[in-house]
């Protein structure tokens, strides 16, 4: 069982589908699958669902998923740094589902775990809180929230093996892990193919299990904001 | 009145030793400049990580190495990396020990609103929801009035809210204020501000 | 009428490369030694553990290291560790393949009996109930009958169930039968069992 | 703020009241906190709940605390392995309230978490649905369990710092990571205490937070079923 893939396009090749829904690892632009994003945006594949708790810049990351105009709606927590997400957005061209940070991810980790809902304090008496099951436990009351479940995950790893075995690197990790167990199929890109065995069986984040093809790719890592010790602001 | 960094020194003195601390963007990012010799704070970020050292030098600049605000971050010899689920599973199981965040409004319940205008500003709410939901003590840092002087402190928030009674505690450019039964309690002013300047510029319920 | 290893060796017949693979307490341990030549296949231990190697030598025994029988066992290459929580995220999700268990009764309904005889025998179910209700392929291996020779697939079970409706395929010492509407379908009878022979000693609606 | 203590004495000092409810770690004899375990079998405090996938054996883990009679209830998966625990539950004795393996797992990670609730599929129709709440999320039907907080949790880890932060090892980990964040209090014990700085940040299981307490213990690490590879029988 070959798990391992040549490039973005053979990696993803037979997966993409108009309308589907997409789970993509990845917060700013630190840990996102730049090459699977990347060789999508030259696909002509439309009306998107992108579950992702932002959708990068303009021109880097979902962003470019953005302007090709390929992306029907987000399902995600911050818009801050996206000038044309924040602008489809208030001119009524992109559905958003704002979904709190912690949800979001919960939601992920609920999908691929086999747990279709569980309950949250987080959004009660907001709007996030509209129209959803309201539930009292212990005098307090909590919104019933749904597992996520993707036609397709995309991830990116620091190491990975033949297996899929996968570890993240510092804050690279974030959505990652979650989003990669809530996709039907999940195609991780890598920053080094290391051979089998390598990994300590004890720090591998994402089993081999949850991931059906990996490529290894080249990233820009590009960095959001800079900010050094010697800045003034903040 | 206080400037920026003296309502983030103000805030510092909540903090005690041995605390988990979850600081916003803006402001309350400055709160770590201010804390207090012998006090053993651990700071969270939200991203995915516990430890946050401060900003690197150049060399040290890592881009897998952000926080919560995507600023490039640094970490320490306690630092941990968990995913996204894992750590909101710490900030809304209660056990970050307190928030620091800004905001928009704030009403005299508590009720807080930092995330979105109507039809103009559209941020997002990333994980402020959560943290105010599940972190056990909130305080948030914010102008008194906006730049139409106008009292930040309000009956109710005219914004969509962030959570409802969430809020311990605000300080402002004006003072301290926590939020208790029946309005928000005048804790301490700011040097240069009576208690009929901030009176007559808060809307919100004030009690002495 | 087949052995315990010749059941494992026809439940062997199931597994396909790359199948991810969980496998229960007695009998169903032995399919690991009868992988076809070619065939790759992980298996999972629900105590956390993916990967599962053969049983050690002396030199290799580790407490720390058991399987969900809590029997010594090795890691592998490919092996990877994990919490409980996040090995029955696994199996309740659905990314296990298929699970080989042993069972008490099984119903020609599919329905599932082995965690205790009440006020008899309780060992408890284990991961079994999360096993039957996540994993996409049930495969239950068991005797065809019990000591008092009465059939143990039943038109319902009369012990305390595992799972409802839950398993696909029953391998017994009589043959093959799959769980199909209106009953259970012979797929292969072992050597030396005539139909006759078996629709005599089983209760369960047989469909040739 | 200190978190090392030098015994288990003192680790639990002020910590234990009857009838209090305890979550531990541990899966069978492997990865059990032994030493906290005996240090309580010495105490008077009774009544407990104790949350734990098995109860040990006769004369050691869990095991200890059913011979001295302080447990009045277990909340557990599996009893098959422990003969006085399954004649206590027999002779009415020992309340028990079998929880699936999966769902007792996932009820300390979600009570860790800040889900008062979540649903599943394992139990449906079975004696564990009973009296739980049903609900149908896409044509099929779930059950409600609760996510569960103990009044203290009890862990073994292999290395820890003294922040708190623990590893462990092989499949000793199990149950210990879930059962640590579902404590109010949570106390560790480990095989080897690390300088701070000496785990890698990528590799920590359990970071800090979740650990108030933390001693360094002697473990015994019995087998509970060695099998080798040379054994006929399995």
């Amino acid at each position: 069982m070959k798990k391992i893939y040549k490039s973005a396009a053979s990696a993803l090749d037979g997966l993409l589908f108009d309308g589907m829904l997409i789970a993509a690892g990845g917060f700013g632009l630190c840990g996102i699958p730049e090459n699977l994003i990347e060789e999508i945006s030259k696909t002509k594949i439309k009306d998107l669902t992108v579950a992702s708790n932002n959708a990068g810049v303009d021109d880097f990351g979902l962003g470019q998923l953005l302007a090709t105009r390929q992306i029907k709606k987000m399902i995600s927590s911050y818009v801050g740094e996206n000038a044309e997400f924040m602008r489809q957005y208030l001119a009524g061209e992109l559905e958003l589902e704002f979904t709190p940070q912690g949800t979001l991810a919960e939601r992920m980790r609920a999908g691929g775990a086999g747990i279709p809902g569980f309950y949250t304090k987080t959004g009660v008496g907001t709007t996030v809180a509209e129209g959803k099951e309201h539930k009292v436990f212990n005098d307090q009351t909590y919104i019933l929230e749904l597992g996520m479940m993707a036609d397709l995950s995309i991830v990116k790893a620091w190491k990975g093996d033949e297996q899929g075995n996968l570890v993240y690197r510092k804050t690279a990790r974030n959505f990652n892990p979650n989003a990669a167990t809530c996709g039907r199929i999940c195609v991780a890109e890598v920053e080094e193919i290391v051979s089998i065995g390598t990994l300590d069986p004890d720090e591998i984040h994402t089993p081999g299990i949850f991931v059906n093809r990996i490529i290894k790719g080249d990233h820009e890592k590009r960095i959001e904001n800079l900010t050094l010790s010697s800045s003034k602001e903040v | 009145m206080w400037n920026r960094n003296q309502m983030a020194e103000v805030a510092a003195k909540e903090l005690k030793d041995g605390m988990y601390v979850n600081l916003g963007i803006g402001i309350p990012t400055l709160v770590s400049n201010f804390i207090p010799e012998g006090i053993d704070v651990t700071l969270q970020s939200e991203n995915g990580m516990l430890g946050m050292g401060p900003f690197p030098t150049e060399n040290q600049v890592d881009a897998d190495l952000i926080n919560a605000g995507k600023q490039t971050v640094t970490e320490l010899p306690r630092t941990s990396y968990f995913n996204s689920a894992d750590s909101f599973s710490m900030i809304r199981g209660g056990h970050i020990d307190m928030a620091i965040l800004g905001a928009m409004e704030v009403s005299e319940n508590g009720d807080l609103a930092n995330w979105m205008i109507p039809g103009k500003l559209v941020k997002g709410m990333g994980g402020a929801m959560d943290l105010v939901a599940g972190v056990k003590r909130v305080v948030v840092i914010m102008d008194h009035s906006n730049k139409h002087g106008e009292s930040k402190l309000l009956k109710d928030c005219t914004l969509p809210l962030t959570g409802k009674s969430v809020v311990d505690r605000v300080i402002t450019n004006m003072g301290i204020f926590d939020v208790v039964a029946g309005g928000l309690k005048i804790v301490e002013l700011a040097a240069g501000v009576s208690l009929d300047n901030v009176k007559v510029i808060t809307e919100a319920k004030l009690i002495d």
